[in-house]
């Protein structure tokens, strides 16, 4: 239980202190925080394994994080240093860290959705009851390569977890405008993928939801539709001042908070006290600040580096 | 040596491949049928229909699905049908399969092998018959190869499933039932390694695809003129061997670029800005690219004959940049 | 079954189905003897959907149609001639000879586009509808394709598109693969899809939907009229799937008269019909039209059999036309790139 | 004449245009991608309720939904934003806008534009620094404009609408602050014209874009070192002023071809081949190309910056043409 509060504790002060950086400008290019969405990446990598594989979006910091990804390697990345983990290539967008199972976030919506059905099948071919799970978002609902693999994935029982953090917004405009469906799980129902619709901000429902979809996955009964209700406290990219939602929906859903709601759950159970509480908060933000002081450090890529790796070999 | 159509010569690669190696995957519209050209004829009976596995019509989801699934360690051989056809998976190819590698530091391996085939033949109209190589070559992280004889197909698309980069062979629909000796058994041909085809010494023609046999017809009516042709095929387009190519330009001081492809931009523009900047001093008169002209690709027979450039163009081509105006 | 039409449109129905089956079966015999037209496709089977559907259009409306584009043109009015010219590459085509069977089109008549490509021709449609509602006129645009283009993205973007924003379009699906045939029978080309049936792909997006037997003029008839009815009052898009069972000539890569050419007597000498071939007959939507004409009495078989004599005539010289007409002049192939 | 920035003359070629046809409308409304500028847009909205469309992201679908509007007589600007989004468009734009009037006998046409914002725009690594221009360019039919300047943007974007093509419109959001003079009233360049933007004669240096202003620093730096250099604008690639460049080249006998495209296959690859085809007699050089070197765009900044065609580059290649 701890840890997935302090996951999602890392999440949350990952991003502040990305925040944080992209305003002094020591971190750059087009960044997309998920603070407000901890519960979902926390609680989904949670209920996968190690050797299981995610694909991400545009907005992969939280999932690279709680696949277990170094931070120190992610905001080096974000900083262009030679240390980040693609070595200053990919950048926020592009995060990639195959060891730990986060195979690659990419910065075209719903081109994820058909990378991670080619991951799916090959965790069906490698015969070792591998899982693939792609994050991506209400946006992505609209887009072509996104039917195109549900029907895939069904066809070919694929074990691969849709989970849609469905944040109502697609980039600046609400969901409404963009499609007549509220629930984008409704598609998959189409092609008999089954299908949950969970609070995306209650981090154990969203673990019980992976967690069976995992387990069938994993039994052969191909790929499972999870739809994450939720909501992102920050603007589409770090800098969009999103004066297109209203202030009130805002309040509201901060009080919804899912680190905090976890948090008093589990002091209400009696699972912890306030001060246990107060130092997970503490120790995720000093090892982001460690991590964040480890990365300023590190050196800037060799012009060499710039013409290395177009080819294997 | 056995005497192989082209369609036959690639689809002894594809069966070598598959035996040889538990990895490679054939996947693509109706490759398990054998495909519409008859490139996969047997292999699903052969090797099952899990590893030549048919694809709903999602040429998107297609092209992602073996970018994810190379990036994970295996080795996918897709068919697309037309080159046309890549249109719906460009963002996958340009966005993903090209970059992954590089985008992730290393990180990522994408093992891939994209067939496809182009070429005004059998008039399909301007959305069946494009030539396209130059955007390939435009998209770095791409090797594009393409095959002009049966032997090549073979040898060339066995070293591009092996390559650990993805590779685009592009086929000539008009070659497929071209027939010619392919070596016995295992045939490679190493990416990026130029042919001669014919050697002369006044003037050096490069031709790629279909374009090499007309180039050889040329070199054999300008003979009786007295005028000896050098031809060169590049086989590989990216990466490029440039050296034997500007080494038989500092012989023959001439050089004229031939392809079935529009000018604008294309690998001649590219092969000719290259030789200019490599060989300035070399070159007695200004190279001459043959290209089809600036023009969708008309479905009327005699019009799709007029589009392709054919042997009197080049003739003509030839003629005027070694004799003159 | 004919109860809405009266004698002379039951009679005018039944010339466009056999104008489209004889015009096409022509095609195949014309290639056979050796001239080249491409790859082509035929509507062999399915001209109920078509010549139902279309000839309720009004002369606004808008079509956009995909590589088996015969029997919409000549539904809609094509002239047999210009249409055979086109398909065999000369100058009196209608695309002067540079679209060819897969793109061939008469915008006179309200064709935007024929788009080979799977899936091409729908956001066209859809395009088209919402260019209507912008303007402000009251045409609806009616994109014909086939079933595996519900295996392309591009077709939900559009459906989506078309149901947000209420356009007055017609999704015609025109799903020639019904009775467990495509892919899953080893055929070209092979549709996928993972759901029980196509309009479930559909209901999501809230736009009605409703499957029809596409050999019976009335039942296609009947939703259409519905779905124009609801696109011109504002109501948005409605997809229709039409099912008919392929023709056993369109099996192969390349049309074949596998089936032989039709003989309208089947429809009142049903023994007639070879022994192979009587389940395909038995679903022909055209002869199973011509019995319901014979037993409703509105024609009597030597009217029948006068009608399609004369469409046989009147094709016979189209394609003789054709066949004589000049090819257009090769430096032509750079004209009309641009405006 | 009075001056106004870049982003504003766009704007206002996107208001004169709407004005004056009712047919015109735009679908998509991200003209100035996510530069502070963009508010200027909420004036275009605000002027004509219900012509400004927010699609969904369904980059193939609106393509062709605007491809389609304008074969039935509507006149759509399709906002397909950043570059590298319009490969989602590819089956449409270069399958069904470019070939439709060739492909049916010039019966029909697909007057639509499309907008893109291409090129290196700090940060925004390999998915999201495209420069396609050079791909469209290999598949006939469509005509491509790139303006460079405040008075540029203005006409062209109108002619861009006026013309019966299909056109690309390929800006770079480096430019919205640029400022110059633009005329108060609508009108139009006419494509395939380009523009001297610098007179000289040592040397031609062609660009296209951002990289003519790129093109005019490095001329403006080298006449300290007594080179006096040609900058030519070359505004269209389809239709292409090819004599331009070749009087040009005849004057100066040097060029320099400088583009943000990848070079191979670049449009720098077609202008050098041009000149070294055509232009050969003249040439006391060979021509020099300065694009973005072949790799996928690198996020990191001193990477970026090292694959960038800078004006630095530029002074760099006019020093060694010079000698």
């Amino acid at each position: 239980m701890l840890r997935l509060l302090r996951t999602m504790w890392t999440i949350r002060a990952f991003e502040e202190k990305v925040s944080e950086l992209f305003g002094r400008r020591e971190v750059h290019g087009l960044l997309h925080l998920s603070i407000g969405q901890e519960a979902v990446a926390a609680g989904a990598c949670a209920a996968l394994r190690t050797t299981d594989r995610v694909v991400s979006g545009h907005r992969p910091h939280g999932h690279a994080i709680a696949k277990g990804v170094d931070i120190a390697s992610l905001f080096a990345e974000l900083a262009g240093r030679e240390t980040g983990c693609c070595r200053g290539k990919g950048g926020s967008m592009h995060l990639a860290a195959p060891t730990t199972g986060f195979v690659t976030a990419t910065g075209i919506v719903g081109g994820n959705v058909a990378l991670a059905l080619g991951v799916a099948f090959a965790c069906k071919e490698r015969e070792k009851q591998e899982v693939a799970a792609v994050f991506f978002g209400d946006g992505a609902g609209q887009s072509g390569a996104f039917h195109e693999s549900l029907n895939i994935a069904a066809l070919w029982k694929l074990p691969l977890l849709f989970i849609c953090e469905n944040n109502g917004y697609a980039e600046f405009t609400p969901l409404s405008a963009h499609t007549p469906i509220s629930q984008l799980a409704r598609h998959a129902e189409t092609y008999g993928i089954p299908s949950a619709t969970v609070d995306g901000n209650d981090v154990l429902a969203v673990r019980t939801a992976i967690s069976d979809a995992a387990a069938r996955a994993r039994a052969g009964g191909g790929p499972s539709f999870i739809e994450c209700m939720t909501y992102r406290l920050r603007g589409h990219y770090e800098g969009d001042p999103a004066k297109y939602r209203e202030l009130s929906e805002l309040s509201d859903w901060k009080t919804k908070d899912p680190i905090r709601r976890f948090a008093a759950t589990l002091v209400k159970k009696g699972t912890c006290t306030h001060e246990q509480m107060r130092a997970v908060e503490a120790e995720a933000r000093a090892s982001v600040e460690a991590a964040a002081q480890k990365a300023s450090t590190g050196a800037w890529p060799s012009v060499d580096e710039v013409t290395t790796l177009v080819y294997a070999g | 040596m056995a005497e192989l159509t082209y369609i036959e010569a690639i689809n002894s690669a594809l069966r070598e491949e598959l035996a040889r190696d538990r990895g490679v995957y054939v996947i693509g519209e109706d490759v398990a049928l054998g495909g519409p050209f008859g490139a996969t004829k047997g292999l699903a009976a052969e090797f099952g229909e899990r590893r030549v596995v048919n694809t709903p019509i999602s040429e998107g989801a297609i092209m992602g699905l073996a970018t994810g699934a190379a990036a994970m360690g295996l080795r996918p051989v897709i068919e697309v049908m037309f080159v046309d056809f890549i249109t719906l998976a460009m963002d996958q190819l340009v966005n993903h399969a090209a970059k992954l590698h590089y985008m992730s530091g290393g990180q990522l391996g994408i093992p891939l092998t994209v067939r496809v085939q182009q070429g005004a033949a059998g008039n399909g109209g301007a959305q069946h018959s494009q030539s396209l190589e130059a955007w390939f070559i435009h998209v770095p992280g791409l090797k594009v190869v393409m095959p002009s004889n049966p032997a090549d197909a073979k040898g060339l698309l066995t070293a591009a499933i092996r390559d650990d980069s993805p590779v685009i062979c592009i086929e000539h629909r008009a070659l497929y039932w071209t027939r010619g000796e392919v070596p016995d058994g295992e045939h490679t041909i190493p990416i990026g390694r130029a042919a001669l085809r014919r050697p002369g010494k006044d003037v050096t023609l490069v031709a790629t695809s279909r374009m090499v046999e007309v180039a050889l017809e040329v070199a054999g009516t300008l003979a009786n003129e007295g005028i000896e042709v050098e031809v060169i095929d590049p086989r590989s387009l990216l990466p490029l061997d440039l050296d034997t190519i500007t080494a038989s330009l500092r012989k023959t001081g001439r050089l004229v670029i031939a392809h079935e492809a529009v000018e604008g931009a294309g690998f001649g523009a590219e092969l000719l800005a290259q030789v200019q900047e490599a060989a300035f001093d070399y070159l007695d008169a200004p190279i001459a690219r043959v290209g089809a002209p600036f023009a969708p690709v008309p479905a009327s027979p005699v019009l799709e004959q007029a589009f392709v450039p054919g042997a009197e163009r080049l003739a003509g081509a030839v003629r005027k940049v070694v004799l003159g105006a | 079954m004919t109860s809405e039409l009266n004698q002379q449109e039951a009679m005018e129905l039944l010339r466009t189905m056999l104008l489209i089956r004889r015009f096409e079966e022509g095609l195949i015999q014309t290639q056979k003897s050796g001239i080249s037209i491409g790859h082509f496709h035929v509507y062999i089977g399915q001209e109920c959907t078509g010549a139902a559907a279309i000839a309720l259009l009004e002369p606004q409306d808008k079509i956009a149609t995909t590589h088996r584009n015969h029997g919409h043109l000549l539904a809609r009015g094509a002239d047999p001639r210009r249409l055979y010219a086109e398909i065999l590459g000369k100058a009196a085509g209608y695309n002067k000879g540079k679209g060819g069977t897969l793109h061939a089109t008469v915008a006179g008549l309200g064709f935007l586009s024929t788009s080979a490509l799977v899936g091409g021709a729908v956001p066209l449609a859809v395009g088209a509808g919402f260019a209507a509602k912008q303007l402000g006129e009251r045409c609806v645009s009616v994109g014909f394709f086939g079933d595996g283009v519900l295996e392309e993205g591009v077709f939900f973007e559009s459906l989506n598109m078309a149901s947000l924003w209420k356009l007055p379009v017609v999704f015609m699906c025109e799903n020639n693969s019904a009775g467990a045939l495509g892919q899953s029978a080893g055929e070209y080309p092979g549709s996928t899809i993972a759901t029980k049936q196509l309009i479930d792909v559909v209901a999501p997006f809230g736009v009605p939907a409703s499957a029809v037997d596409g050999g019976d003029p009335r039942a296609v008839r009947d939703v259409t009229q519905q779905a124009l009815a609801r696109a011109r009052n504002g109501g948005g898009p409605t997809f229709i799937e039409a099912r008919t069972v392929r023709w056993p000539g369109s099996r192969p890569l390349w049309p074949e008269l596998s089936t032989g050419e039709t003989d309208v007597a089947f429809a009142w000498e049903p023994d007639r019909i070879p022994m192979a071939h009587r389940d395909w007959f038995a679903n022909d939507g055209l002869i199973r039209y011509v019995r319901q004409l014979f037993d409703a009495k509105l024609a009597n078989t030597k009217e029948i059999l006068a009608l399609d004599a004369t469409v046989r005539a009147d094709l016979a010289k189209a394609m003789r036309f054709a066949i004589e007409a000049p090819y257009p002049d090769p430096a032509s192939a750079l004209d009309d790139v641009f405006a | 004449m009075r001056e106004i920035t870049y982003a504003e003359a766009k704007v206002e070629a996107l208001r004169d245009v709407m004005r004056a046809d009712r047919r015109v409308c735009l679908i998509g409304s991200y003209f100035l991608g996510l530069s502070p500028r963009r508010v200027l847009l909420e004036d275009i909205r605000k002027e004509f309720p219900g012509r400004v469309f927010d699609p969904p992201i369904s980059e193939g679908g609106v393509c062709g939904l605007a491809v389609g509007a304008a074969m039935a007589g509507l006149r759509p600007i399709v906002d397909v934003t950043t570059a590298s989004f319009l490969f989602h468009g590819f089956p449409q734009v270069i399958n069904e806008a470019a070939n439709v009037r060739y492909m049916s006998g010039g019966q029909l046409s697909a007057p639509v534009v499309f907008h893109i914002l291409h090129g290196l725009r700090g940060g925004g690594a390999a998915q999201h620094s495209h420069s396609p221009q050079a791909m469209l360019w290999n598949t006939p039919g469509l005509e491509i404009a790139l303006p460079a300047s405040p008075r540029d943007v203005k006409g062209l974007l109108a002619e861009a609408v006026h013309s019966d093509n299909p056109t690309i419109v390929v800006d770079h959001a480096r430019l919205f602050e640029v400022k110059g003079e633009v005329p108060e009233e609508l009108f139009s360049i006419p494509f395939g014209r380009a523009e001297v933007k610098r007179n000289g004669r040592d040397v031609t240096i062609v660009a296209s874009s951002l990289m003519v202003q790129r093109a005019l620093e490095a001329a403006g730096t080298a006449v300290a070192e007594g080179i006096d250099a040609e900058v030519v604008d070359l505004r269209t690639l389809v239709p292409l002023d090819k004599q331009t460049v070749l009087t040009s080249i005849a004057k100066t006998g040097r060029l320099v071809v400088v583009d943000e495209c990848h070079r191979s296959c670049g449009v720098a690859a077609e202008i050098a081949a041009l000149a070294a085809e055509e232009g050969f007699s003249q040439l006391k050089a060979p021509v020099k190309r300065v694009a973005t070197l072949d790799v996928p765009v690198p996020f990191s900044q001193p990477l970026e910056r090292y694959i960038e065609p800078t004006a630095e580059k530029i002074l760099a290649t006019i020093r060694e043409i010079m000698r």
